[in-house]
């Protein structure tokens, strides 16, 4: 057993399975460049960027998007209070119930999305909330936060407790030793879990179906538009847009937590 | 008039002072102020949706004007067990265990060479190679494999160019997996939803196997265990927390997706599209929260096992 | 019940309608399509349009309220109507309400006791589609969908076929039975015995091993017709026109056994917000390009008889001949099954259709 | 005065009774240690002192202020703890500045005071670093001097060494005892290595189960243990039952000798029988059964070895022979 | 018949030579210890052994046979791991049984021959227990069995005592090293602790940067140190340069003296200052500064003790002394 090379065969099936993952995606980017808009031929008849320019003048599209960035936005700030709040807690004391609260805020991801839609929706029709972009905002908000927890909760685990008992030892109090020394210390933590945050609410559109009544969220748009399609390469051009825009805070998670032994991302 | 050394009062404590000193008196009173937005958030937002839900199941509805009764009964549940109603969740929760051990499948190499073998450069390639898909959008990858498994789609195209179509034929002739194409067949949304969902099983196997120590497997073979055995003793049953930790997503998230089997498949309906379309297309609320509960009542069984097999550190 | 409006006041420079795919153009799928522009320019209402694919869909959207008109079919309509979320129309309010067909204007399916529910909008057959390229001579029986025959290629139409994904098609097959097995005694294929609706079941359940995917939208509908296949479908003239606009060659028929059809008509929600805009729009639908227009882009019938020919639109008078304006007798309206049918003794209700037809097609 | 005073303190938590009625009087300038096993209640003791942890029932005073209601950050009081936590997110010179940062400094006063502190651990021009960036031995003296720039009036030590080599180790020891003396401040010092705390000690406190079992001079407690415990625990003293002790002195009670100090002779009070002998290098360790007790002897380098097996006997200088308070 | 040879084994890992031309001869039946720095290469020889590292050049044999192409699974040598690699999801008695498990053995065969094993080392009736459930020294034994039951001509044991406190280590040292002598089997010790290394191995080889430095027995390597490097590390030894022992001798060589033979006297060859104390139970340990060398000296308990800044001689029996090979 030789413990720095791998055996062929797992080589094989790594390299497959991630040829697998990625194939797929890069088609849907070779689509956005087709010179034939009605359906999708392949391979593309002629390739072209007069697409980009299509999209950049449809209003639907900046519509959706300005909302899809308003809810993230919103819905990431939440998160980022109530998911640093809980961890805070949870890895500050043991308590009774601690595991019940950890339970509660992996609930929403560890229930199928479709549960969560409808049971907000349920909600909203017994206690008369019309849609708005709130309605939104609180379904995203609810399964946001266990991506900022996770990622705070392993900062905290790892950052040592003694670090709080030192900074008051020294003489800061509460809030000081939160400036100073917590805050610092779990920033990279909390961006990172915003990011992903974001990254997810952005996605979202098993939930948000539900929540949103008659309002287009980008990814909204984009079922709408892959269904029923007016020009398919615009749908292609925001497809692949809204995948390089996703992957902006990825990276940017990927490289605040580099060399660190939490992985980012994970749990979405 | 006399002179007071201002040192010599007592220093006056600011309020943040005062609160800091009430705080770590009390250290109780911290835990509550630091647990209550989110307790408030999930209790009332999330329990509370989840409690409305299961108050709907409990209504029915007037099934000619599609209008909501209010009154308690358990007929809705009753509908659920219709044969029509059982298939769905039975087809659904096969699907559900199918797709999460192919995930499981596929998704361990990977996991196992990235955890092991991946060092400096390969290791961020690895990464990102995982996070990518994991969290590029949904709904491209989903059109991405509708227009691959197209009976006129790419996969037709490449094969053709391969002369292996006749492969293809023969197998889209197998009863319950086969179809006129693969975009309208069982095997085409169990495809997609392996490829949407495996992403997710990827990383907790990963967590898991970087903690399998390398003398762990070395102590194996020291003791007369060839690489198989080794496999099987020692390294799968150290990673199945990982694995079941990843089957927690891909198994919930099949449960409850609509719209992969909605655009690829047989038009057979799944627990996440009778949910939607009760709700959305048919105005069954009732129905559909019924439905809903499926999920959670699996859901929470499945929760319950995986807790107790050490699931939730890996998570 | 719900008072009528007495007077039209001033726009409230809104309108959201539920409507069928291509019931409502402002020239975004094809530029030359577009009869919301001028309404919006003449009143001020904007026009916002929701999508709905099947009946059952329009009236949980119209439960879930926050919309104005809906151009509901016959199956759902009445629905609406007991339900109390359409509102009755003043039709004296609507200047144009003496030009609609008159075969149209007391149809049972928008008025309840002499008041009436809402305003024509237009109606129209469910055609056979079928691949030019398979079949050399149009088929002329609905058998190519229901049983299992070689098509003209030579190949058999397993997978090959397609059918409506909602209960409603239940009645294209008890059509087909009238047709064919006259003895069970099918009169109205929406009113049906036990007997007669498990012939039909039966027969659905034949089709569902030939089915590979129903359509319940129209858009992939044609997507399927373009991409996997497709020989043959029930379907919406709509539907063949974009096709053949796009090159596919194919082409409609109404076989032997008749067809089924929808006579839409548009409703006013009993709580919609912007009545006034709703009232001008019934006026717009009746009196301006629409009818013409919708006839043309959707391979239909006006609900209007001058619009085939007054040159209003692009419609013609053989236009609307080709769409069916002589056969209204012969279609089969869509209209909601009810226990207490007319015909018979007792119905298979609406709500069991809808259930059994899930279980069809899930192999039940 | 007394730099800190316990008063029968308790610590509880749930049924672990961790601290457990700890009287304790520690004089202003002494190098106190406490010495016990794992869990036996010194790091719950340094913590009360700090203000980490507060009684369950008991007084503490620092010089004379009974500090039950004082937060940590209002004691005059600080520690050096055993994973130094030292913040990550600061180099050195911020991290031994931090107090100074807190208690309002400007920029450049605390920077001066805390050049000088490193200078004082021998750390000049490492101010720059991160602790990431440092050895084990240098990141001890940093969290040192983080401490002693705010010129507490008691420094807490939590087995300050544990992580060390024992080079280093062994350095450091002499170079904390030097600063003590240097600076006369009084050293709170916890830990489980017996050696350290003889050496380094003014007293020492053997601690088990949250009590305090003796406290005294590094030597009385090494050769005047008063209980068995204290005498096994600290240098591994050969303990003889009381029904040998008897027959040896006449009292019925237990008693130590130090393996050191037992010689193997011809004729003695004690035979025994050679079961093992182990070669340390400084000595050789024989181990023995006398009268059905386990006992070691060291012998020096230089001594004639028996054999396993061979059947001695043991003999002492009067006065080795420690009798001890307790039966057991 | 030699257990183990290795004819100039080599293994590089790209530039750091882990293992550089080592030879070496273990055998049949003896307790051979490899003793040495961290990062000196004892884990990597000992895993060459194992098969676990292939040899980038060299030439191993186990028991006459070459060893190249055989993995782990197929040489009859068991490891003892330095953290014991338990397998935590089986509880203990598979552990133990697990190398018969994948012998083919049925489960009661294996599970006697397991109970059997776990009695050797003293644990019977812990079988049902998980490894998690046990303390350091348990697990410790347990691995142990584990290696034992499936009888190996060669056990490898790297640091296995490493984790355990001093009293727990004492008695595994003891139990070991009677074990040994029981079955018979070659014993092969990797530690750094020379104190461990001394009192248990028949033969030591003391490893540094990859080479073995000096092999011979425990008492050659003490006293009879052949190069600096192994009077410094075994033991500290003092080590004076080659100009104090011109002096002191009249040649010019590099020499070492223990601390325990260093004696204070009024006069005597050197002298030296004293620059601190501490006292150890066992010795007091004296800190000097002689003609510019830092020297330690070892007082018996008894002796009388110089105080801080004293002027002291140096003086030590004849022989004590040891010249060696090299200069440095
Ligand atoms: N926060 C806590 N909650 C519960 N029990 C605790 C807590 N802190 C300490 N204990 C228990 O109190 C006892 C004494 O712990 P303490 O840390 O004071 O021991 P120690 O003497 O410092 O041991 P060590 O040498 O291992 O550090 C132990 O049994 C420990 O488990
Ligand atoms: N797989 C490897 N890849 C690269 N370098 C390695 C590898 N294994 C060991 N080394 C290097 O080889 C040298 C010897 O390592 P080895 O583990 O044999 O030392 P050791 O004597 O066992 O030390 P320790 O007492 O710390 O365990 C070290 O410098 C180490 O960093
Ligand atoms: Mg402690
Ligand atoms: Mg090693």
């Amino acid at each position: 057993m030789h413990s720095d090379r791998a055996p062929l065969g797992l080589k094989i099936a790594a390299a497959a399975g991630l040829l697998f993952l990625h194939l797929p995606i890069l088609l849907i980017f070779a689509y956005a460049f087709t010179t034939e808009e009605k359906s999708f031929q392949w391979p593309p008849p002629g390739l072209t960027l007069k697409w980009f320019a299509v999209t950049w003048n449809r209003p639907d599209v900046w519509e959706a998007l300005a909302l899809s960035v308003k809810v993230a936005s919103i819905s990431t700030v939440i998160a980022l209070i109530l998911g640093s709040l809980c961890a805070a807690a949870v890895s500050r004391t043991r308590f009774f119930g601690r595991e019940t609260i950890s339970l509660l805020v992996i609930l929403p991801i560890a229930l199928p999305g479709v549960v969560t839609g409808i049971a907000l929706r349920s909600a909203f029709s017994i206690a008369d909330i019309p849609f708005s972009t709130w309605t939104i905002v609180l379904g995203h908000a609810t399964f946001c936060v266990v991506i900022v927890y996770n990622n705070a909760v392993a900062r905290f685990r790892r950052t040592s407790g003694s670090l709080v008992e030192a900074s008051m030892d020294l003489g800061a109090n509460l809030f000081q030793t939160l400036r100073h020394v917590i805050l610092p210390n779990i920033a990279t933590a909390l961006v990172v879990g915003g990011m992903l945050a974001f990254a997810l609410s952005f996605d979202e559109v098993i939930v948000t179906t539900f929540t949103a009544g008659q309002q287009q969220t980008l990814p909204i748009w984009m079922l709408e538009e892959l269904v029923r399609p007016r020009e398919r390469p615009v749908t292609n051009v925001v497809a692949m847009v809204v995948v390089l825009v996703t992957m902006l805070p990825i990276l940017g998670a990927y490289y605040l937590t580099r060399g660190t032994d939490t992985v980012a991302g994970q749990g979405k | 008039m006399s002179v007071v050394s201002t040192t010599d009062l007592p220093r006056r404590d600011g309020v943040t002072m005062r609160l800091s000193d009430t705080l770590w008196r009390r250290p109780t009173l911290l835990l509550v102020l630091l647990l209550l937005p989110p307790v408030l958030w999930l209790g009332i937002i999330y329990l509370g949706s989840l409690f409305a839900l299961l108050l709907q199941s409990f209504f029915s509805i007037d099934h000619f004007s599609g209008l909501i009764n209010y009154e308690f009964t358990l007929r809705t549940y009753a509908e659920l067990f219709t044969p029509a109603n059982f298939d769905i969740i039975v087809r659904t929760v096969t699907m559900a265990a199918c797709t999460t051990l192919a995930s499981a499948v596929i998704a361990f190499p990977i996991a196992y060479y990235a955890a092991r073998y991946a060092k400096g450069r390969w290791r961020a390639v690895f990464y990102l190679g995982i996070m990518m898909p994991l969290w590029s959008s949904y709904l491209v990858k989903i059109y991405a494999w509708k227009l691959i498994l197209a009976k006129e789609g790419i996969l037709t195209w490449a094969l053709e160019g391969l002369h292996l179509n006749w492969l293809l034929d023969a197998y889209l002739s197998l009863p319950v997996v086969g179809g006129n194409s693969l975009s309208v067949s069982t095997t085409g949304t169990f495809i997609v939803f392996v490829y949407v969902w495996m992403p997710f099983m990827i990383l907790p196997t990963q967590a898991a196997l970087e903690r399998v120590p390398a003398s762990m497997l070395e102590a194996s073979g020291d003791l007369g265990a060839r690489p198989g055995q080794t496999f099987r003793h020692v390294l799968f049953p150290l990673a199945l927390p990982g694995i079941v930790a990843g089957s927690i997503f891909t198994f919930s998230l099949t449960l409850g997706d609509y719209i992969i089997p909605q655009i690829i498949g047989t038009s057979r309906l799944f627990i996440g599209q009778a949910v939607y379309q009760h709700q959305g297309i048919a105005g069954n609320i009732p129905l559909a929260a019924a439905f809903a509960v499926v999920p959670i009542v699996i859901m929470g069984l499945y929760l319950y096992i995986a807790r107790r097999m050490g699931a939730f550190d890996a998570l | 019940s719900l008072a009528q409006m007495t007077e039209i006041g001033e726009g409230e420079g809104a309108l959201s309608i539920v409507a069928w795919a291509g019931y409502v153009e402002r020239g975004e799928t094809d530029p030359n399509f577009d009869w919301v522009t001028g309404f919006e320019e003449a009143t001020g209402c904007m026009v916002s349009v929701k999508t709905a694919n099947t009946s059952d869909e329009m009236v949980a959207l119209m439960n879930e309220g926050g919309f104005d008109l809906v151009t509901a079919s016959g199956d759902a309509s009445l629905r609406m109507i007991a339900g109390n979320r359409v509102q009755p129309i003043n039709v004296d309010l609507v200047p144009s309400w003496s030009t609609v067909d008159d075969r149209l204007k007391d149809a049972p399916w928008h008025t309840v006791d002499g008041t009436h529910y809402g305003v024509p909008y237009m109606w129209g057959p469910n055609v056979l589609m079928y691949n030019t390229e398979v079949f050399a001579e149009a088929p002329t029986s609905w058998n190519v969908v229901f049983e299992e025959t070689t098509l003209g290629d030579g190949e058999s139409n397993a997978g090959r076929v397609q059918a409506y994904d909602g209960p409603i098609h239940i009645a294209d097959a008890a059509m087909y039975l009238m047709y064919h097995q006259p003895d069970l005694g099918i009169t109205d294929p929406y009113e049906l015995t036990q007997d007669q609706y498990n012939a039909a079941l039966d027969l659905l359940r034949v089709q569902r091993g030939l089915v590979s995917r129903y359509w319940h939208d129209a858009f992939i509908q044609i997507d399927d017709f373009k991409n996997e296949g497709m020989a043959a479908s029930g379907s919406w003239p709509f539907q063949v026109n974009l096709l053949q606009a796009d090159g596919v060659p194919v082409a409609s028929v109404i076989p032997q056994e008749g067809a089924t059809g929808w006579a839409d008509t548009t409703m006013l929600h009993a709580d919609s917000e912007h009545p006034n805009c709703a009232y001008m729009w019934f006026e717009h639908q009746l009196a301006s390009n629409l009818q013409s227009d919708l006839s043309v882009w959707f391979g239909a019938v006006p609900s209007v008889p001058a619009a085939c020919s007054d040159g209003r639109g692009m419609q013609t008078q053989e236009g609307c001949d080709a769409n069916g304006l002589d056969q209204f007798d012969k279609i089969r309206f869509w209209k909601t099954p009810v226990a207490n049918c007319e015909s018979q003794d007792e119905c298979v209700p609406y709500y069991r259709w809808v259930s059994d037809y899930i279980g069809v097609i899930g192999g039940r | 005065m007394s730099a800190v005073n316990f008063d029968h303190v308790s610590r509880h938590f749930g049924e672990v009774k961790a601290v457990d009625g700890v009287s304790l009087d520690i004089p202003e300038g002494e190098f106190f240690a406490m010495l016990g096993p794992s869990g036996s209640g010194k790091t719950t003791c340094l913590r009360l002192i700090a203000g980490f942890e507060r009684p369950t029932s008991g007084k503490i005073a620092i010089f004379g202020e009974q500090v039950a209601d004082l937060p940590p950050y209002k004691r005059h009081v600080n520690t050096v703890f055993q994973d130094y936590a030292l913040f990550p997110h600061l180099n050195v010179i911020d991290n031994v500045a931090y107090g100074l940062m807190i208690a309002g400094q400007g920029r450049k006063a605390r920077h001066a005071a805390a050049e000088q502190a490193l200078e004082m651990v021998r750390l000049s021009g490492y101010g720059t670093r991160r602790p990431s960036e440092l050895s084990g031995g240098q990141r001890q003296r940093v969290a040192l001097a983080r401490a002693l720039v705010n010129k507490p009036r008691v420094l807490l030590l939590d087995e300050p060494l544990g992580a060390l080599d024992l080079k280093l180790r062994e350095q450091m020891q002499e170079e904390l005892k030097g600063l003590q003396r240097q600076l006369g401040i009084t050293f709170v010092f916890v830990t489980h290595d017996q050696g350290e705390a003889l050496s380094m000690a003014d007293r020492v406190a053997v601690f088990n189960e949250g009590r305090i079992i003796q406290v005294g001079a590094p030597e009385d407690i090494y050769f005047r243990p008063e209980v068995p415990f204290v005498a096994d625990f600290v240098g591994s003293s050969n303990v003889l039952p009381p029904a040998t002790v008897a027959r040896l002195t006449g009292h019925e009670v237990t008693a130590a000798i130090r393996p050191e100090r037992v010689r193997l002779a011809e004729t003695g009070p004690l035979t025994a029988t050679v079961t093992g002998l182990s070669f340390l290098g400084l000595s050789t360790r024989v181990s023995l059964m006398a009268d059905g007790t386990r006992m070691t002897a060291l012998l020096p380098q230089d001594a004639p070895r028996p054999a396993v097996g061979d059947k001695v006997a043991l003999t002492w200088a009067e006065g080795d022979l420690h009798l001890m308070r307790g039966k057991a």
